[in-house]
């Protein structure tokens, strides 16, 4: 099952890159990036599984004397919660650079922006 | 016991299935809308209360899952249908009535500075 | 068993749901495809024995930045429309 | 021909990623941090029942600190861009179905909220699950009652406030208990009440209260740009 989610979330991961490197309409950029965020935290949530083990909440099901032989890597599981979050606030501020762009030029095509090319 | 719960959980699946076929035939949104929320929450509600059947213990827990269902389903097909109008998606041909064109009040958009 | 026929069903899902995110020309279906995307994978962390994170994913990620999408979709459309009149 | 090139990028970072997977052969056990976090004396140590919990508030619990600063920094980034918007907004009034019953509804959301992060050292849940579901509940206000001025004040206030206290405990930790985020400075309890794992409940429910705060900032900033039309 892990190899399963691991293969998904590679090829998430590269579908999200491919939609950041050729979209060209700046919201379709921030939906690639927000696939990317999503196959990132897949991936790294099967790297936590252990095979055949529940999750890291003791309670009568899970003893504390058998919780290292019966529970998955919890630090993963705590990371990929706090990238959520981060990922959430990422993208707003992205589309709130989208939008302040859109009021200058009345455009949301990326090769209208070359303000800073040289 | 059990048999009865089942009965009535296949009943609502049933229901269900009644539901996602209509999502297939019917011409436009709003007939849309209508059997997706009429018909899943019948079967939604039936199934959770074939479980109260077969699960006597959670039944609080259903009862309010119930009330929930009965609270929100309708209510946000409401909205739906209202966002659907008035951004102007297309009634199919066999359309006879629009009652909400009649109401001015509906149609009046507050504008505040 | 059962477990691994259902993830690999859901992997498939969630390619499809990323495929129709980025090929399909109507920007609304991009977005909701996307967040499906996210509920999907929810799912997929509830098989991964993580559901702390597959709360966090479908409040977060199906329904608040999709909410965000579209506030910000509207905003330039009606922008957009006010340009043209 | 732009295309070729993106896509020979795209494979060649497939080709990077594929010994990542070839050598990946399937968990058997924990790794040494996580054995060392899910031992018997460790965990009754912390003595919360979640083992996810404990790591996001006490193990890793500088982490959450600087996930929340930048939450903080993104809200204020967004509600200065988003502040000045001298257009006329127009908006279309509710209907009576959909007002009632969103005031029959908000509240029980924001228990549910509240619910979620005060339980998130026993069961699933925590501070930022249950934030995102205030936040969910602000969103329904804010579409329920579009005309209905927003108490920036107020969120401000809660916002700093619970930023503070935060800081604040952790801090005690360091200079009563062993550590900076140390959770023993509370009586510990039994393990598996509501009334356990020291000052673990406390830290997350005011991270709950942030960020719910600071969502709900950043939802609002969004919303007051929009007008039916």
């Amino acid at each position: 099952m892990e190899y399963v989610a691991l293969i998904t979330g590679f090829l998430v991961i590269m579908a999200g890159l491919w939609a950041i490197m050729t979209q060209k309409n700046i919201i379709r950029i921030i939906i690639g990036f927000s696939i990317f965020d999503t196959g990132l935290h897949i991936v790294m949530v099967a790297l936590a599984y252990v095979k055949g083990r529940t999750a890291p909440i003791l309670d009568n099901m899970v003893s504390v004397e058998e919780a290292l032989n019966k529970i998955v890597d919890p630090v993963p599981q705590a990371l990929v919660l706090t990238a959520i979050v981060i990922g959430l606030g990422v993208t707003a501020l992205m589309l709130a650079f989208a939008m302040k762009m859109h009021k200058e030029k009345k455009t949301l095509d990326v090769r209208n922006f070359k303000d800073l090319k040289w | 016991m059990e048999l009865v719960g089942a009965i009535i959980t296949l009943l609502g699946a049933f229901v269900l299935l009644i539901a996602s076929i209509g999502l297939i035939r019917m011409p436009d949104v709003y007939n849309r809308l209508q059997v997706g929320t009429k018909a899943s929450t019948l079967g939604t509600i039936l199934s959770l209360i074939g479980l109260v059947f077969i699960m006597p213990g959670w039944s609080g827990k259903l009862i309010l899952l119930i009330f929930f269902i009965m609270m929100t389903n309708p209510v946000s097909s409401h909205v739906l249908a209202r966002a659907a109008y008035f951004i102007k998606i297309p009634f199919t041909s066999r359309t006879v009535v629009d009652k909400l064109k009649v109401s001015e009040r509906a149609l009046t958009i507050k504008t505040e500075d | 068993m059962n477990f691994l026929i259902i993830s690999i069903l859901l992997g498939i899902i969630i390619l499809a749901m990323a495929g129709i995110a980025i090929i399909q020309k109507n920007i609304v279906v991009a977005i909701i495809a996307a967040g499906a995307l996210s509920l999907f994978a929810s799912i997929l962390y509830l098989l991964l024995a993580a559901p702390d994170v597959a709360m966090t994913e479908a409040a977060i990620g199906s329904g608040l930045s999709t909410i965000i999408f579209f506030y910000v979709l509207n905003r330039i459309r009606t922008t957009d429309e006010r340009n043209e009149e | 021909m732009r295309n070729f090139f993106i896509i020979i990028i795209i494979a060649a970072f497939g080709i990077m990623l594929y010994p990542l997977f070839d050598s990946f052969s399937g968990n058997e056990e924990l790794s040494e941090l996580a054995s060392f976090y899910a031992q018997k004396e460790n965990v009754e140590k912390v003595n919360s029942a979640n083992l996810v919990t404990a790591v996001v508030v006490t193990y890793r619990g500088l982490d959450t600190m600087g996930e929340v600063t930048i939450l903080f920094l993104t809200a204020a980034i967004i509600a200065f861009f988003l502040k000045k918007q001298s257009d006329v907004r127009s908006l279309r009034e509710n209907t009576e179905i959909f007002t009632t019953a969103a005031k029959l509804l908000i509240p029980i959301i924001i228990m549910l909220g509240v619910y979620i992060f005060i339980n998130g050292h026993l069961s699933p849940g925590g501070g930022f699950q249950g934030g995102a579901v205030i936040a969910s509940a602000i969103i329904l206000i804010l579409l329920a009652f579009p005309n209905k001025p927003f108490n920036h004040k107020f969120f401000g206030y809660m916002e700093s406030v619970s930023g503070l206290v935060f800081v604040g405990l952790a801090a005690l930790g360091g200079l009563i208990g062993l550590g900076y985020l140390d959770n023993a400075i509370l009586p510990l309890g039994t393990f598996g009440e509501l009334m356990s794992a020291g000052a673990i409940p406390v830290i997350y429910s005011f991270v709950g209260l942030k960020v719910g705060a600071e969502l709900s900032n950043i939802l609002n900033g969004f919303q007051s740009v929009q007008s039916d039309s």
